[in-house]
């Protein structure tokens, strides 16, 4: 009957138990967080958004009017890259040196392009996107509500101007969703996380509304109760 | 893919199925799922927004009135069907058959491509090959005395295929409708010179039908129901009505008087009521209280102009037709309540079924050498004596156009499937002067299907040389709108509503009727002791709704049966044959015998039993044709899919083939005796107890009674507060008693949950609430199965729905067993005779019975997870993903109108499945599909409420009074269901709820119901004791 | 540690032992016995155990825990139920008293574990297993040089067995 | 007429039988000890008991499966009856798990003696009861996979249970009572466990024993915080047992529903509990005491007593069916009227009477003595009470269900081969872990059954009291009260 230290362990052992059960329920190890697959084209966003001042409406068009935000149709794409091949003589990348994209290549597979100019093939495939953010079938998310709201992309998708390849910003897990339902949606907030401040130059601006007065709105809150997005 | 986007305007499928299993939805899914791929169009429809519903104006072809719909189609399925409010016939109202197209047009069973039978049996093939296939039988085939038998419709359709049949050296085709009333017709005709005169209810100042059915098929029955609402609602000087035949049908359970007369007595009694006969004479034939005739004779006489309908299907019905037409006359209904000058020309042009007749003698006289079928099925819907099996095989080819294998399809040699009315294009004029278009809401669901039955027959005259210019048109469609008086632009400005003023060119004239093919008199030839009452099912018509389970699921309005057959016998008959509810017994008369269980119904004659047509497909033969991809349980048959398969009987096999001096076939003429056979089964019926046992659910009040005060009620300290109008307009019953403070408090945080935060005006704002006026209600059941639709509900009377192990297969096994999901159900109470004798009358009320949104909602504070709560805006929510399935709140619901996911109904890798593909291309995207083990229940289109905050939150507006409504109260035919806020007085509901004959259900539990029910109104006879109301 | 361990078959015996040991004043002593007995309270006369402190102390703890629970529950997500109002004492005073009974009757336990010294991880000197069965045992803690004293005393007294332990 | 009345023959002063001393048959601590943990090792018999056992657990165990993977439309579930054979079950277990609580709280606190020799097989009956019982709340759900909605744990989702709910006070209470009961059944065995541990030859087993006992060493500092903390444990035990069955019975009280929307459900519950628990115990300990051949620690005295308590229990709950009746009747509210007449003449009457029988009827024999010391007797009447609770839970829930405020959605109810596998699968469950225990554990509170029994004494103090009485020491803690009668 000598010592039975083992004992001593369970505090430690139930301590660890209640630990691992928090970090799981709290770090949103079960979300997709921070996912980023390989797409099928390389599609860079920072290219469309930066360089050339894209709007996000142009492709996701249905973003402010629909629940979904609306996937660019391949014609869309077509649209400008019928004239901009993958072979590249003059480019505003790469230096201006003269260059073969892959990429662009891969999108004239998909769209049977044969050459620049010669529009759209028989033989076009719709582009088989990865699907990143994927909100749970029972939630109902309208886009156009947020976005008409003035919610910035970037609240939720992180700036993406700014991404190679996208990933997931946000957790999207309920209680992300629901912290800013309560503690409401601040213009200044968002607009600083889409990467401008309302001094900055070229921060978008709406007609009536300057940027800075845009940012210095009042929090906009939501409802949250179940029913606003689960039915 | 460009020039198929012009030709038909919506290219989106392909792509689309595969973002249509990804809307198919599901509540059980985990947080870390597969995430799948984004499939984007290839070319953005120019109409159509993702997410967004597009809506197309095209015509209904499920039965013959040709009314207006309205297609939903999300990403280029179409989703849900409405009335069309242009159309002059159904004014936006759909019954239940109207949304069961959808049905049709995904049913799993549909032929997927053409079909050709050798001796090995039945292949399938190509679209070309079977095209070439038909155009080589064809030119060999003797085309002298061939037969077109085509489901009626009205348009320019049928002009086409005759000139078609013409230029093939063919006779005109045989327009079929075996669901019309050809005495009707025939008496129309004689007396008005027109197939179907506008009926207007709403003048009548009394209304009586002669076994009329005009709430449940009888003519074009949603504007029927639609006047007949309107004339009912009038409350003051209201018409009374009176029905009058041995079986009380729906119409006849929304009689103020039923004259349960002698089957084959209606003749007597419509003589006497033309003065041609004496009352005695009529009540002695009829076994009618003579001094219940006199009244409605005294009735009659005193009101003009009067409503007289006459749908008897015996052997005398045109006789009796005709006697009606000289009452009608005489109490000065033509141009009034009847009016020849607006016809409904939908009915223009039905074959007579003794002309059907006549052509199947010719076929067993070896006389035809092409017979083709298109959309109709002889071979169920003839009486069995007909023997139109064996007639139809001595025929050299048979084509058939069929989208659904059926069992004249089945003997046919080729099959060419047609598209879906919903795939393709066509017109039709459902009323003189009016032009109601049909164009496809969507690309065909099977791409292997590439044209219509008119697509068909104009490739294949192009192969004729001789043919080919006088078909110029590419196909029919460019037929149509080289027909089409304002040509391509016309038909395109036309298009949004569909609705255009014009006239078709008039059909050629039918042909003369043949002389009939057996004695009019069917009844010398018939035994037993009982009349036999057969009757066309209100859900299945003629047998063509078998095979969509959302009418195979939906309860008769009668007797509350699905998935079966069974025969109605009065209490007093069934107690002297010594069988009960759910025994089985057999029916025989001379031509045959049928065995179904017995249904006790109070409104049978005491001398007839009644049994409906439209069950009793043959189970056909094996053929493992279909895609088995596409979740197919147990074998594949022919038959008429797997919805009909194994149930009930054809009420058909019992009948003599007898014609009547209209060439219709005689339904009710026939004896026939009933025996027992000791089996029994529990019959799938969603009825409970048919009685309110003073419960005060469905209450009614008299019309002399209505501007009576009420009187004082004596209130007791304690008792449950009466005054629910307060609660109305809180969406928290509480709130109104000011217990939850005032609204106002919102921004101060007391109560933050209960608040748009945003709203200054805190949560009185909104208070989702619905009147539901009893007076209006017929218990047509349409916005049950609007509901179906809507809401992605799953039917659950297949009999593969069942659990494995020692399981019984059957159909309608979960619905015996009570568990259908009818989220809104129609409750049919009997009031009075309650010792079920016969010659007692009794009163009907139907009830809608929903979730009734209660501001003290029983149901929610037992819930342990807050799956069920009050939302600010007053909806009893309940919230899928969170529920863990206790069904407490069930147990907890007076109303009982919550319903369990007891298997898994939406889970596409279940047995019990509900939606095999493509039924899933159905499914609305805005409602999730729900998996096993959760509750369910009205929500009150909750998605349709956010649709709307969302469009109007995008405007920078509100949303406005009556901008938008339920799928009940959209289906609705006559207008009972209204929905709104009721804390904005702008919504019709907040009227509505103040109405003098506003009650709530269960008031004494304290719920504060948002649902009003307004008090069924009974007219009593003046002078008759009326039964108590309440 | 070092002592006496002595073995007693009869109670009287080991009773009057003590008494007389204690009389004596010759050291610290433990009792074993196989069955509580009150001779031995009277005799040995400690003061009244202090477990039910913890119990009253955690009891309150737990009553109060159990109510903010869900009151905090309520509060933190305001749904309304049935039309109740968000924070419903009432209801709450069941979750109160289970919660209350379960942390007071856990820490009961948890302080008589602690009060009585178990679990006791050794238990090599001065016990003996005859003492869960049928014998009284007294284990006098002393100093060497009153050991015999001790073992005098107890043999005086009827001790089936005295051991010298340390 | 009798002018003298006539004086009893014997002249003695009249005695009753439980006047005797307890355990006259036990003689010492160490026939006690040797008695009782010779009780322990396994026989064949048991193993196939046990075999038995485990068999029905396994079918309880394959039909839940089954039923997760088909939906709980596997189960009999008739709508409206939307609880069945399940709850029924569920409440049957919680009530038998009350009795044991009765037996070592209650009557601790009451100082009732015939509870020493009960009451370890009470307590671990209610331990495993309550374990039981708890696996049906999960086992009914549509949903088992997700019942963690139901734990109050902090999570991203931010939304808890509902504590308004009476199904979350369920939660609440019985994990609560499966705790305390648990650690009170344990807290009662560490005497015992040590006296295993010191008589345990096997070094194996010794040390899980030891390591079981906590280094108990019977000194009189444990033993003195030891009873204090018992008395404290029985204490918070005895408003549990009530609080759990009425918390139990709020499921049905706080509900609309006619037949369930009454206030008398509580105590109506907690005797029905105790009634049903105390069956179960008879159903336990006669075969017990004659297998382990335990006659002279379990005596007839003891039966009796346990006897007169279930007479009192049944007529408490024959007063509550009644009171349901009376309240019916004189509410004049026409649902609940409707619904008590519907209870003992419509569908569901004959589970009314196998219910009114067994509770009301069959107990009333207990007014004779004769009956209540008849072990034969009281095993069948046990085995009736059992049927009758489980009934009275079914007449409670199912009919109440079926016949509700809609006349529309009046049901019926069958339950199907999965609800009787899972229902024999729990008796299978319940008496695994009964077996395990019996032949692990000692079924007897050996510590606290020496306390009854005289200690032996000196021959110095038996020649100075005269040989006659025990004075001073025959004090024994917990005897009963009767017992001073031989004094």
């Amino acid at each position: 009957m000598t010592k039975r230290r083992k004992w001593t362990a369970i505090p430690g052992l139930i301590a660890l138990a209640v630990g691992a059960v928090m970090l799981s329920a709290y770090s949103g190890a079960s979300s997709s967080q921070h996912n980023s697959p390989v797409q099928p084209i390389n599609f860079p966003h920072t290219v469309h958004v930066q360089k050339l001042g894209m709007n996000c409406l142009y492709c996701h068009n249905a973003a402010n009017k629909s629940m979904d935000p609306g996937l660019p149709a391949v014609s869309t794409c077509v649209g400008c890259h019928n004239m901009i091949g993958p072979d590249r003589t003059q480019s505003d990348l790469h230096g201006g040196k003269p260059y073969k994209s892959e990429e662009l290549a891969k999108l004239y597979k998909y769209a049977d392009i044969s050459t620049p100019g010669a529009g759209m093939g028989p033989n076009a495939k719709p582009i088989p996107w990865v699907r990143i953010h994927k909100l749970p079938e029972y939630v109902h998310f309208p886009h156009t509500r947020h976005v008409n709201a003035g919610v910035t992309c970037q609240t939720c998708h992180g700036q993406i101007q700014n991404m190679d390849r996208v990933y997931q910003n946000a957790s999207l897990n309920m209680g992300w969703c629901v912290s800013c339902h309560v503690n409401g949606y601040s213009p200044k907030e968002g607009l600083e996380a889409a990467g401008y401040s309302p001094q900055q130059a070229g921060t978008p601006t709406t007609a009536s509304v300057s940027p800075a007065a845009l940012a210095s709105g009042p929090r906009k809150k939501a409802r949250y109760d179940c029913a606003n997005c689960h039915y | 893919m460009s020039q198929d986007t012009t030709k038909t305007g919506v290219k989106r499928r392909d792509f689309l199925k595969v973002l249509g299993a990804s809307s198919a939805v599901l509540a059980t899914t985990a947080c870390s799922e597969e995430t799948g791929k984004l499939i984007p169009y290839l070319v953005s429809p120019d109409e159509t927004v993702p997410g967004v519903s597009t809506y197309y104006a095209t015509t209904c072809r499920e039965c013959a009135a040709a009314c207006g719909l309205v297609a939903e189609t999300r990403d280029g399925r179409a989703i849900k069907l409405e009335g069309n409010p242009n159309h002059p016939l159904n004014r936006g109202a759909l019954c239940a058959r109207g949304q069961s197209g959808l049905q049709a047009l995904y049913n799993p069973d549909r032929f997927r491509s053409p079909m050709f039978r050798d001796s090995a049996g039945w292949h399938a093939t190509t679209w070309e090959d079977g095209l070439a296939r038909l155009g080589t039988a064809l030119g060999t085939a003797q085309k002298g005395g061939a037969v077109f038998l085509n489901q009626h419709e009205s348009g320019s359709f049928p002009r086409f295929l005759d000139s078609w049949l013409a230029a093939n050296g063919m006779p005109a085709h045989l327009s079929v409708d075996f669901e019309a009333d050809s005495a009707a017709l025939e008496a129309n005709h004689r007396t008005y010179g027109v197939a179907w005169p506008t009926l207007n209810f709403k003048d009548a100042k009394l209304i009586v039908s002669f076994g009329a059915d005009f709430l449940e098929g009888w003519g074009a029955s949603v504007p029927q129901q639609l006047d007949f609402a309107d004339a009912r609602a009038k409350l003051d000087g209201a018409a009374r009505f009176w029905y009058i035949g041995p079986r009380r049908s729906l119409t006849g359970l929304n009689a103020d008087e039923w004259i349960a007369c002698n089957p084959g007595s209606e003749l007597s009694i419509a003589n006497a009521l033309a003065g041609k006969g004496s009352i005695q004479q009529a009540a002695t034939d009829s076994g009618v209280d003579p001094a219940q005739l006199q009244r409605l004779a005294s009735e009659l006489a005193a009101a003009k102009p009067a409503l007289v309908l006459s749908g008897v299907s015996g052997d005398e019905a045109l006789d009796v037709a005709l006697a009606v037409a000289a009452i009608n006359q005489a109490s000065g209904a033509v141009g009034t309540t009847i009016k020849p000058a607006t016809p409904i020309t939908a009915f223009d042009g039905i074959a007579r079924p003794d002309q059907v007749l006549a052509a199947v003698e010719r076929m067993r006289g070896g006389q035809v050498g092409v017979a083709f079928v298109r959309g109709t099925n002889p071979a169920y819907a003839l009486p069995k004596a007909a023997n139109f099996a064996d007639a139809f095989k001595k025929v050299a080819l048979k084509v058939s156009f069929s989208s659904y294998p059926d069992e004249t399809t089945e003997m046919c040699d080729l099959v060419i499937p047609d598209l879906h009315s919903l795939e393709q294009w066509g017109d039709a004029e459902p009323v003189r002067g009016t032009i109601s278009l049909q164009q496809p809401a969507m690309d065909p669901v099977f791409s292997t299907i590439k044209g219509s039955t008119g697509d068909v027959l104009i490739a294949l005259a192009k192969k004729d040389a001789a043919n080919a210019a006088k078909f110029p048109a590419a196909d029919y469609r460019t037929w149509l709108i080289s027909n089409f008086a304002g040509g391509a632009a016309g038909l395109a400005a036309a298009l949004p509503t569909a609705i255009v003023a014009g006239t078709l060119a008039p059909r050629a004239a039918a042909a003369a009727a043949p002389a009939p093919v057996a004695k009019p008199s069917a009844i010398a030839s018939s035994q037993g002791d009982l009349f036999l009452v057969t009757y066309q099912s209100p859900t299945m018509g003629d047998g063509r709704g078998a095979n969509k389970p959302w009418l195979q699921e939906l309860p008769d309005p009668v007797t509350k049966i699905t998935w079966s057959s069974w025969v109605e016998i009065h209490p007093e008959t069934a107690e002297r044959l010594g069988v009960d509810r759910g025994d089985i017994v057999e029916v025989k008369t001379a031509n045959g015998s049928v065995r179904a269980p017995v249904y006790p119904y109070l409104g049978i004659h005491k001398n007839a039993i009644a049994i409906p047509m439209g069950q009793g497909h043959a189970a056909g033969t094996k053929m493992a044709l279909f895609d088995p991809k596409h979740h197919n349980p147990g074998d594949l048959q022919w038959g008429y899919g797997r919805y009909s398969r194994d149930i009930g009987v054809n009420a058909l096999d019992l009948l003599p083939v007898g014609v009547n001096a209209a060439g219709g076939i005689v339904l009710t003429a026939t004896k026939a005796s009933v025996s027992k056979t000791g089996d029994s089964r529990l019959l799938p019926s969603t009825e409970g107890s048919a009685r309110q046992h003073g419960r005060e659910i469905a209450r009614a009040v008299n019309a002399a009674d209505m501007n009576k005060p009420e009187p004082e009620e004596e209130v007791l300290p304690g008792d449950a507060s009466h005054a629910f109008l307060p609660g109305l307009r809180s969406p928290v019953a509480a709130d109104a008693q000011g217990e939850l403070g005032a609204p106002t408090a919102a921004d101060a945080g007391t109560h933050k949950g209960l608040y748009d935060p945003n709203d200054p005006r805190g949560m009185a704002k909104r208070r989702w609430a619905m009147t539901i006026d009893l007076a209006r209600c017929t218990g047509c059941s349409a916005c049950v199965t609007a509901c179906y639709a809507e809401n992605n509900i799953p039917t659950v009377g297949g009999y593969w729905q069942n659990a494995t192990i020692w399981a019984d297969v059957r159909p309608g096994f979960n619905i015996e067993r009570g568990r259908e999901m009818n989220w809104i159900r129609l409750e049919r109470y009997f009031e009075g005779n309650p010792d079920g004798k016969f010659g007692q009358d009794f009163e009907t009320r139907f009830v809608p019975m929903l979730c009734q949104h209660c501001g003290n909602a029983p149901c929610e504070p037992v819930c342990p997870v807050y799956a069920t709560y009050h939302s600010p805006d007053g909806l009893n929510v309940q919230v899928y993903n969170r529920c863990v399935g206790t069904r407490y709140c069930s147990n907890n619901c007076p109303y009982k109108v919550r319903y369990f996911n007891w298997f898994g109904y939406g889970e596409q890798d279940r047995k019990q499945y509900a939606f095999p593909e493509p039924l899933n291309w159905q499914l609305n995207p805005d409602v999730t599909v729900r998996g096993k083990g959760v509750m369910e229940k009205c929500s009150f289109c909750v998605q349709r409420i956010r649709e709307s905050e969302n469009r109007a939150a995008a405007e920078h507006r509100d949303v406005q009074a009556d901008e938008f409504t339920t799928a009940c109260a959209q289906a609705c035919p006559s207008r009972a269901i209204t929905f709104g806020d009721a804390a904005d007085p702008n919504w019709t509901v907040a009227q509505l709820a103040h109405d003098r004959r506003a009650y709530h259900v269960f008031e004494e539990l304290n719920t504060y119901t948002a649902v009003v029910y307004l008090k069924k109104v009974n007219h009593p006879a003046t002078g008759a004791a009326a039964p108590a109301a309440n | 540690m070092q002592g006496v361990l002595a073995a007693f078959h009869e109670l009287d015996s080991a009773v009057e032992a003590i008494e007389d040991l204690k009389k004596q004043r010759l050291g610290d002593i433990t009792v074993y016995t196989p069955t509580p007995r009150h001779e031995f309270e009277h005799a040995l006369k400690h003061p009244l155990s202090k477990v039910r402190i913890f119990t009253l102390i955690f009891g309150l703890c737990g009553a109060s825990f159990g109510y903010w629970i869900p009151v905090w529950i309520s509060d933190y997500w305001p749904l309304v139920v049935g039309g109740k109002a968000i924070v419903t004492w009432v209801p709450f005073t069941i979750l109160g008293f289970e919660v209350m009974v379960l942390i007071g009757s856990l820490a009961t336990v948890f302080a008589m574990f602690g009060l009585a010294g178990i679990p006791r991880l050794t238990m090599t000197v001065g016990y003996d297993p005859r003492f869960a069965s049928g014998h009284f045992g007294v284990w006098v803690v002393t100093d060497p040089e009153r050991t015999d004293d001790v073992v005098n005393v107890l043999k005086k007294h009827g001790a089936e067995e005295v051991r010298r332990e340390r | 007429m009798a002018t003298t009345a006539t004086p009893l023959p014997s002249g003695q002063r009249p005695n009753i039988p439980s006047a005797a001393v307890r355990f006259p048959a036990v003689k010492s601590y160490e026939q006690v000890d040797a008695e009782i943990a010779g009780t322990l090792g396994p026989s064949l018999g048991w193993f196939a008991a046990l075999g038995v056992a485990i068999l029905c657990m396994l079918l309880g165990a394959t039909a839940w499966t089954y039923q997760i993977h088909e939906g709980l439309g596997a189960a009999g579930y008739q709508p409206p009856v939307m609880w069945g054979v399940y709850i029924v079950t569920f409440v049957f277990w919680v009530g038998i798990g009350h009795a044991g609580t009765l037996i070592s709280a209650i009557l601790y606190l009451f100082r009732a003696g015939f509870r020493t020799s009960i009451y370890r097989v009470s307590e671990a009956m209610t331990v495993f009861a309550v374990m039981t019982a708890g696996l049906f709340p999960i086992l009914h759900l549509g949903r088992p996979w997700k019942f963690f909605y139901l734990i109050p744990y902090p999570n991203w989702r931010l939304i808890w249970p509902n504590p308004k709910s009476p199904l979350v006070w369920d939660v609440f209470a019985i994990l609560t009572y499966l705790t305390v009961s648990a650690t009170f059944f344990y807290v009662g065995l560490i005497p015992d466990i040590a006296i295993l541990r010191d008589r345990e030859k096997n070094p194996m087993r010794k040390s899980i024993l030891a390591m079981l006992a906590l280094g108990w060493r019977n000194s009189d500092r444990e033993w003195r915080h030891f009873t204090r903390a018992y008395l404290f444990l029985a204490a918070f035990a005895t408003p549990l047992v009530l609080s759990v069955h009425s918390v139990v019975s709020f499921d049905f009280a706080m509900a609309l529903s006619p037949g369930w929307h009454a206030t008398i459900f509580p105590p109506y519950f907690v005797a029905g509990a105790i009634f049903s628990g105390i069956g179960m115990v008879f159903t336990i300990i006669i075969p017990l005491r004659k297998v382990f051949h335990l006659e002279h620690y379990i005596t007839l005295n003891d039966i009796d007593a346990a006897a007169k308590l279930c007479l009192f229990t049944s007529c408490v709950v024959g007063l509550a069916y009644l009171t349901e009746f009376q309240v019916a009747w004189m509410s004049g509210n026409r649902f609940e009227i409707d619904y008590f007449w519907n209870r003992v003449f419509g569908q569901w009457a004959w589970a009314a009477w196998i219910m009114l029988i067994c509770n009301c009827v069959i107990p009333l024999s207990l007014f004779s003595q004769k009956l209540r010391r008849n072990t034969k007797w009281l095993f069948f009447l046990s085995l009736t009470t059992n049927l009758g609770m489980w009934f009275e839970r079914f007449v409670i829930v199912v009919p109440s269900l079926s016949h509700e405020f809609e006349p529309w959605q009046w049901g019926t109810y069958h339950p199907t081969f999965v609800d009787y596998s899972i229902l024999i699968g729990s008796f299978g469950w319940f008496f695994m872990w009964f077996l395990l225990f019996i032949k692990q554990l000692p079924v007897m509170a050996m510590a606290e059954i020496k306390e009854i029994v005289l200690p032996r004494l000196s021959h110095r103090f038996h020649a100075a009291a005269g040989g006659t009485e025990e004075a001073g020491f025959a004090n024994p803690g917990l005897t009963d009260t009767t017992s001073g009668g031989s004094h």
